[in-house]
């Protein structure tokens, strides 16, 4: 294999990896905090793509405005959706859970057909982030070192927010046991709404800024969910390294076969993720059930 | 907050879904006192408990803290204002460490000072602090339990059976640190207990469940005198 | 009286382990912990919270391997089988904190155990005459702890101390050879605790018991020798009159409402 | 008198925009062409089949021609669907128009089938050999791993290399797969004149388009020649980054003629909402053949006599001259280079450069008049 | 009268003391009336009516292994499809005798649930789940790259089924197909029921809520599951081998993602706890597909939506929940009007 080669693999492959990762690490926090299997994520990053797609031309905003705007707006429609659906489905069986997400994900993929139709929406990027960086034998996109330093300053920030604050010890208490973290005083309600509020809104920061890998369109939520799964299961629920180092490996598994085999890419990424999870159940950062 | 001096009920009926467990419980209790519940399996002892801090289903008269109706409270909010719980079966939060369990119910105090008195009180946690809650022995997970209510320095503290699965000498210093705790900080403190003897020595005042009605209701000398109520309602053969 | 150290006479004990240790990570749980229980055995083993009475068992039972030594049935090593193939062997546990099927029946619960014991739990069909002894031996089992009449509620929804029973007759059913109580009269109080004695009464008297219990008043009802170990060692043995005595028991254990031998 | 006409379409789904459009499509036929053919009424049925499923697309069919008693069926985007249903086709003697569904061999299953939109070597085999007049001597090709994808690599790779062509590698993406950027590198690192691809609609094109230029393939000069992948419906999305792409295929909205215009006008008219494609003629023409068929019969049931009116049917349609081979049942079609650029108004569309007239479908029909 | 209105009582809890005899097969007569019915009622819709009976089957293969032994599968399009693919090639290539070609559906199924449950059974939750997917997309990948044998994404086709019997043909009519589905699928589910009621299907439910007490009961808790996961194998292989005979295609789909994730959403859908479940479960998911889209092609993944979010929020144990209040409600009113009496 030749050096520009696997220069190449590298670099694709870490930003193919970043894309995963930005959009799963939401899922992964809802799924090993709140300990809910919330399918409904990619929902919520398809929500933000479009209106990230949407906003800056109808408001007339600029681009990274009508972003943030979108982010925003996620993370409100979060709001009524824990508070009058989801809530009820924290000490119910995983699988309940997995329904009646899956029932929201249908419902924002109908939506979505009606609003957008079913043909591809582009996110248009900031000026900053379109172009290229040449580096002798090839071009980078700005936007991918863009995902990668993103993907990077949100595993520290969220490093920070859960494993060394108190928040994230309530948070797990509150799943682990609702009644009796209220008997200590916890107010789940208000915990709930601002842990899942935050990873909707993450979905969507994460659906934005890998549009350009995971285009919009009206099935993106159903289309890419396994794909998501499958970075969540193999790193291990609820782990950020493990999200990032999973991300990694998949991604890169799948972009190396690219170069390589291309028939063989999407058999690899299953293959892979079966393999690492027959030899560690719980993911290569989980901890033990 | 001002934290709550009194927790009365008054005329409580309770139960769960399609079921009424509790018919027209009343007592009040006070800072400063300790009050006792004793009464079979399945007497309503646990439901009581469970409908003062909202985990039961309140279904007639009231539930009152410091004469205010707080039948409509959410748990939290009556754990905020000074109720402590220590449930029945400890109810350990599985996926924290002992350490974390423990911070879980600070309700925003300060860690060092709360950890550090709690530990005084049971120094077998503080060896034990990065354990997984879980991974603790039967006993070590019912001081942690305690320990936990303890957290946020509660004003009126309901423990369900806190001494199931202590070793004697445990027991007897759990009992000693909870009624030093009560002249001490003036606690209110409301034991369910299977162990009877411990009951009488502990309380002041004792209430008797029979089938969640309450058969006897004085002080703990009454009782005493009167071992035929014993008898009835517990089935105790000596006392 | 039945002796309880480790021999190495010709007729097998029961149940014997010689130089079980268990360590997770760093903490060293189980220090060199030898036990024999003869037929007909009704030791208790008590001892301060944390000392790992609950670990001997899971050792015993095969639900945590030993890092050292060995157990043995009849002396029969089973070190290396996993708890299933113990428990068919007759080694059964009951759980400190209840493990019942909750959404099963009370009579389910128990008619679970008896297949199993049967070996007819992966049966498609029974005969008429192998239901008719299972829901014989069902009955029986919950009779001796005096439930009968709950056999129809579904477990999950009975007061705590109601499942407890359960969870003893889940043992029970299984007529084992060597009985692990680990804490069994816990939730239950007093005055029903004497039921679960006589329920262990009325087994067969070459059955070996090994209790675990804080409740003193059980203990020396109960026991013909005790075992008390402390930080996951022995740390004495005797009858219950010897441990009685033991000042130094008294120490770390008793307290001060300490057992002069039962009241 | 009426005559029913069924309708399988993907009207739900991911699928759904070609739905939407043959809905259009259809309407604005029969507002062109009336209701009334042979002096019966025709009357269209549709039922709706969101993805690939034949089990379904089966049971539809069978519901169609047993339950609403159609005469003839249509429709059908997917090859899998369209092999089921010509199954049932050939038994009931129902004949059938497939509109879109471009497998090669489907209309060898059942001698009831019929087709209006195209074959992947009917485009692939003019492409190259646009190629080769372009004097492009190396060529990659970059296709989606699954039927239509190898039935084009295959019609291109043999035409082009039958007249000289070197291929230099076929990459075969799998149809899931999202980012192109790997394969795009590959290719750049391996210096052909251009890029033949094929992609299945929707995102992987979108996906490939981007990534084409992303990796910057255009500027390196390396030309990109497909079939359908600069469909109206992606292109605002794919936007600037289509500019100069070439595709040979059997339509654009672009083509200019009277006839053209009367039928965008007409769906602009009827559905303003819904953009056209090529596929769109599928839905057109196939509705001109049922026409046809019904008039042949004056709306009685006589699938015989049907079939026999439109084998060898010439006529003018929106795209251009139309005939269906008397032998093969395939359509006779031109086939037309188009290169995306900007109309008047500054919107993105196909413009056509090039004709290759009255193409067969370089598959069938030439392999049974070998015979 | 309380003791005999509690046993006609669907999920009253068992009883064995007071077992009262049963009707042997009352509720494989019952299911088969409902399907004569629907046959008289709705004869235009045969073909609908077979994909109904068929994906009945395949929810019952996954009601068993979900409900009662708690394996949560999103993969149980790869045993159907397995079954799919073998009586379509055997028909293709050996015989086209169609119960041969149903038993080779069954042995097919049977056997890649034995293989890939051997190894995924080790896992629980999540990563169960997960595995299952994989396993029905490695056996898609490998369908469709073997596509010399298998026909590929167009599909495995061309191959005909013999007469039933000799005398029933499966024409495109399809009243044949539907009463060789309806037959298979009553004997299929007295054979589940009676599975589920026996010692086998009590210890399965209890290791669903407690392996390791089974385990402390000495029961063999990975044979378990496995055993019930290559019944469920075996079933879900039929169903396919139907879907295959009755359309004459095998195809992709039958080991698509959607396939699985559909099936599970009816057996959730209807309720995990009873066999039933997965009927009632199959046909209103069927029926409310087949309705909204013919109301609004468009949208009836709105409708399919809205239904499930409100049936979980709802009836938290599916449609069963429904029936059973339902027959709550009618044996307290018969008791009503008896107490007048
Ligand atoms: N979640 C529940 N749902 C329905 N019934 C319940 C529930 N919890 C308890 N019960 C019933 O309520 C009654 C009283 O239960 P409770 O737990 O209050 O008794 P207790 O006096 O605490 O008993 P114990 O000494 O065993 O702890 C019992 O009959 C029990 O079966
Ligand atoms: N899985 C585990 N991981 C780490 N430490 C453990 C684990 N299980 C038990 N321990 C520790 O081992 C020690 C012994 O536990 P064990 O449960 O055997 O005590 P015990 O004697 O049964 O106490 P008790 O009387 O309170 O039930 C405890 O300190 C406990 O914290
Ligand atoms: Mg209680
Ligand atoms: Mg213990």
């Amino acid at each position: 294999m030749s050096l520009e080669l696997a220069g190449s693999i590298l670099i694709d492959g870490v930003a193919y990896a970043m894309v995963l990762f930005m959009i799963t690490i939401g899922l992964s926090m809802t799924m090993g905090l709140m300990r809910v299997v919330n399918l409904a994520h990619g929902a919520f990053a398809m929500a933000g793509g479009f209106l990230a797609a949407a906003l800056p031309g109808a408001l007339g905003l600029p681009v990274w405005l009508g972003m943030a705007l979108a982010i925003v707006l996620v993370a409100l429609a979060a709001l009524p959706i824990e508070r009058w659906l989801l809530r009820r489905f924290y000490r119910r069986s995983e699988l309940d859970q997995m329904l009646v997400t899956i029932g929201i994900m249908f419902i924002c993929m109908a939506l979505a057909n009606i609003v957008f139709g079913s043909s591809i929406k582009s996110v248009a990027l900031p000026e900053a982030l379109q172009g290229s960086v040449d580096i002798g034998y090839r071009l980078v996109q700005k936007h991918r070192l863009f995902v990668v330093l993103l993907g990077v300053a949100v595993l520290v920030l969220l490093w920070f927010a859960v494993e060394r604050s108190d928040f994230g010890i309530r948070v797990r208490a509150a799943v682990d046991n609702a009644p009796t973290a209220q008997a200590v005083g916890i107010d789940t309600a208000r915990l709930y709404a601002i842990a899942f509020a935050a990873g909707a809104a993450l979905a969507a920061l994460g659906g934005i800024v890998g549009a350009e890998l995971l285009p919009m369109e009206a099935s993106y939520a159903g289309k890419y969910l396994v794909t998501f799964l499958a970075v969540v299961a193999v790193g291990g629920q609820g782990t950020l390294a493990g999200s990032f180092v999973a991300a990694l490996l998949l991604g890169g598994v799948e972009t190396t076969m690219k170069y390589l085999v291309p028939q063989l890419s999407s058999v690899a990424f299953f293959l892979t993720m079966f393999l690492v999870l027959l030899l560690r159940p719980q993911g290569l950062f989980g901890r033990r059930a | 907050m001002q934290a709550a001096t009194e927790l009365r009920f008054d005329q409580v009926s309770a139960g769960y879904a399609g079921a009424r467990v509790l018919h027209g419980v009343d007592f009040t209790l006070r800072q400063g006192r300790k009050l006792g519940l004793i009464g079979r399996n399945g007497a309503g002892k646990t439901t009581t408990l469970a409908s003062a801090v909202g985990h039961a289903q309140l279904q007639g008269g009231r539930v009152l803290m410091d004469g205010q109706d707080v039948g409509a409270w959410p748990t939290h909010a009556r754990a905020r204002a000074g109720l402590g719980y220590v449930p029945q079966g400890r109810e350990i939060f599985p996926s924290l460490s002992v350490e974390e369990n423990l911070i879980a119910a600070l309700q925003g105090r300060p860690r060092g000072p709360a950890l550090d008195r709690v530990y005084g009180l049971f120094p077998r946690l503080r060896e034990r602090r990065r354990n997984g809650g879980t991974q603790l022995s039967g006993g070590e997970q019912q001081m942690l339990s305690v320990a936990r209510a303890l957290m946020a320095g509660p004003s009126l503290l309901l423990l369900d059976e806190p001494l199931e699965g202590l070793a004697p000498k445990v027991r007897d210093e759990l009992m000693d640190a909870i009624s030093a705790l009560v002249t001490s900080t003036g606690v209110g403190c409301l034991l369910v207990e299977q162990h009877v003897d411990v009951v009488l020595d502990f309380a002041d005042e004792v209430i008797v469940l029979e089938r969640g009605v309450p058969v006897f209701h004085g002080p703990v000398e009454d009782l005493r005198r009167d071992g035929a109520i014993l008898d009835r309602a517990i089935g105790l053969e000596k006392v | 009286m039945a002796s309880i150290e480790s021999t190495n006479g010709s007729t097998p004990h029961r149940l014997e382990a010689t130089g079980l240790c268990k360590a997770f990570g760093g903490l060293q749980v189980t220090r060199d912990v030898s036990l024999a229980l003869p037929a007909g055995a009704r030791t208790a083993l008590i001892g301060p919270n944390g000392a790992g009475k609950t670990t001997l068992v899971n050792l015993l039972g095969g639900v945590l391997r030993a890092s050292a030594g060995n157990v043995r049935l009849d002396g029969e090593d089973v070190s290396e089988w996993n708890p299933a193939q113990r428990a068919r062997s007759g080694i059964v546990r009951t759980f400190q904190i209840n493990r019942v099927f909750k959404e099963l029946s009370v009579h389910d619960n128990v008619r679970c155990a008896v297949l199993h014991r049967h070996g007819l739990a992966r049966r498609v069909w029974l005969s008429r005459s192998q239901r008719a002894q299972v829901d014989a031996e069902v009955d029986e089992a919950l009779g001796s702890l005096r439930i009968q009449g709950q056999a129809r509620r579904i477990t999950g929804q009975m007061a705590l101390g109601e499942q407890r029973l359960v969870e003893i007759a889940l043992a029970l059913a299984m007529k084992p050879r060597v009985l692990l109580l680990d804490e069994p009269a816990a939730g239950v109080p007093e005055s029903e605790s004497g039921r679960i004695l006589e329920a262990v009464e009325r087994l067969p008297g070459d059955l070996a018991v090994l209790l675990i219990e804080h409740d003193m008043d059980l203990v020396f009802r109960f026991a013909r020798d005790i075992v008390v170990m402390v930080q996951g060692a022995v740390f004495a043995r005797g009858t219950p009159a010897e441990i009685a005595a033991n000042e130094a028991v008294r120490e770390i254990y008793f307290g001060r409402s300490g057992h002069a031998g039962g009241h | 008198q009426t005559v029913k006409v069924g309708i399988i379409a993907p009207l739900s789904g991911p699928f759904s925009s070609n739905g939407k459009m043959w809905e259009a499509t259809v309407k604005a036929y029969q507002k062109i062409h009336g209701t009334q053919a042979g002096g019966a009424t025709v009357e269209v049925v549709w039922k709706d089949l969101a993805d690939i499923n034949p089990a379904q697309a089966r049971a539809l069919a069978q519901e169609l021609i047993v339950k609403d008693k159609v005469q003839y069926l249509g429709g059908l985007y997917f090859t899998p669907d369209a092999l089921a249903v010509g199954a049932i086709a050939q038994e009931a003697k129902v004949p059938t128009v497939i509109f879109n569904a471009a497998t090669s061999s489907i209309l060898d299953k059942s001698d009831h089938l019929l087709r209006t939109s195209y074959t992947l070597p009917q485009v692939s085999v003019p492409a190259a050999r646009y190629a080769l007049e372009q004097k492009l001597r190396t060529v990659v090709t970059l296709v989606s791993d699954y039927g239509p994808g190898l039935d084009s690599e295959n019609a291109f790779v043999k035409t082009f290399t039958a007249g000289g062509g070197q291929v230099l590698e076929q990459i075969r993406a799998p149809l899931k797969t999202s980012d192109f950027g790997p394969f795009m590198q590959k290719i750049k690192s391996l210096k052909p004149d251009a890029v033949f691809v094929f992609g299945p609609g929707g995102p992987p094109t979108y996906a490939i388009i981007k990534a084409y230029s992303e990796a910057g393939l255009k500027q390196a000069g390396v030309r990109f020649i497909g079939t359908g992948e600069t469909s109206e419906l992606d292109l605002p999305a794919i936007g600037d980054a289509a500019l100069g792409l070439e595709t040979a295929l059997h339509y654009s909205p672009a083509h200019e003629s009277a006839m053209n215009q009367t039928f965008l006008k007409t769906s602009a008219e009827l559905s303003p909402q819904v953009v056209l494609n090529a596929a769109s003629v599928g839905a057109y023409d196939g509705m001109a053949v049922i026409y046809r068929m019904v008039e042949a019969t004056k709306g009685q049931r006589d699938p015989a006599k049907a079939l026999a009116a439109a084998k060898g049917w010439q006529w003018e349609s929106p795209r251009g001259p139309l005939k269906i081979d008397a032998q093969s049942r395939e359509l006779v079609q031109n086939v037309y280079v188009r290169v995306v650029d900007k109309d008047a108004s500054g919107r993105l569309r196909n413009r056509e450069i090039k004709t290759y007239e009255m193409q067969p479908d370089h598959g069938r029909s030439t392999a049974l008049q070998a015979k | 009268m309380n003791t005999l209105a509690s046993s006609l009582a669907p999920d009253a809890p068992a009883a064995p003391a007071a077992r009262r005899w049963r009707v042997p097969l009352l509720p494989e007569a019952f299911i088969g009336l409902i399907g004569l019915c629907a046959y008289w009622l709705f004869t235009d819709d045969v073909g609908l009516l077979t994909n109904m009976v068929i994906m009945s089957m395949l929810a019952l293969s996954l009601n068993l292994v979900l409900g009662q032994a708690g394996i949560a599968s999103m993969g149980q399009a790869a045993l159907y499809g397995a079954g799919a693919y073998a009586a379509g090639l055997v028909a293709l290539h050996a015989s086209p005798s169609p119960l041969l070609g149903l038993g080779s559906g069954v042995l097919a199924g049977a056997l890649v649930a034995g293989l890939s449950g051997a190894v995924l059974l080790r896992a629980h939750g999540l990563t169960l789940v997960m595995l299952t997917i994989a396993t029905a997309q490695l056996l898609l990948e490998l369908v469709n790259w073997r596509r010399d044998l298998t026909g590929g994404d167009d599909g495995l086709s061309g191959f005909s089924i013999d007469p039933l019997f000799g005398v029933f043909e499966f024409d495109f009519m399809g009243h044949t197909g539907f009463f060789y589905a309806l037959a298979a699928l009553l004997l299929v589910h007295a054979a589940l029921r009676a599975l589920v009621d026996s010692p086998f299907g009590l210890t399965t439910r209890a290791v669903r809520l407690d392996a390791g007490r089974v385990e402390s009961l000495g029961g063999r808790v990975y044979a378990q599951r496995l055993t019930v996961y290559v019944v469920g194998g075996a079933v879900a292989g039929a169903a396919g081998a139907l879907s295959a005979q009755t359309t004459k295609v095998a195809s992709l789909s039958t080991l698509d993602f959607h396939l699985s994730a559909a099936v599970l959403i009816m057996v959730v859908l209807g309720g995990t706890r009873r066999l039933t479940g997965a009927l009632l479960g199959t046909v209103a998911y069927m029926l409310i597909h087949h309705i909204a889209s013919g109301l609004n092609p468009h949208h009836w993944l709105l409708v399919i939506g809205v239904v499930l979010v409100a049936v979980m929020l709802v009836l938290p144990g599916g449609l069963l929940d429904a029936w059973d209040r339902l027959g709550a409600l009618a044996r307290r009113d018969k008791e009503a009007r008896h107490g007048e009496h």
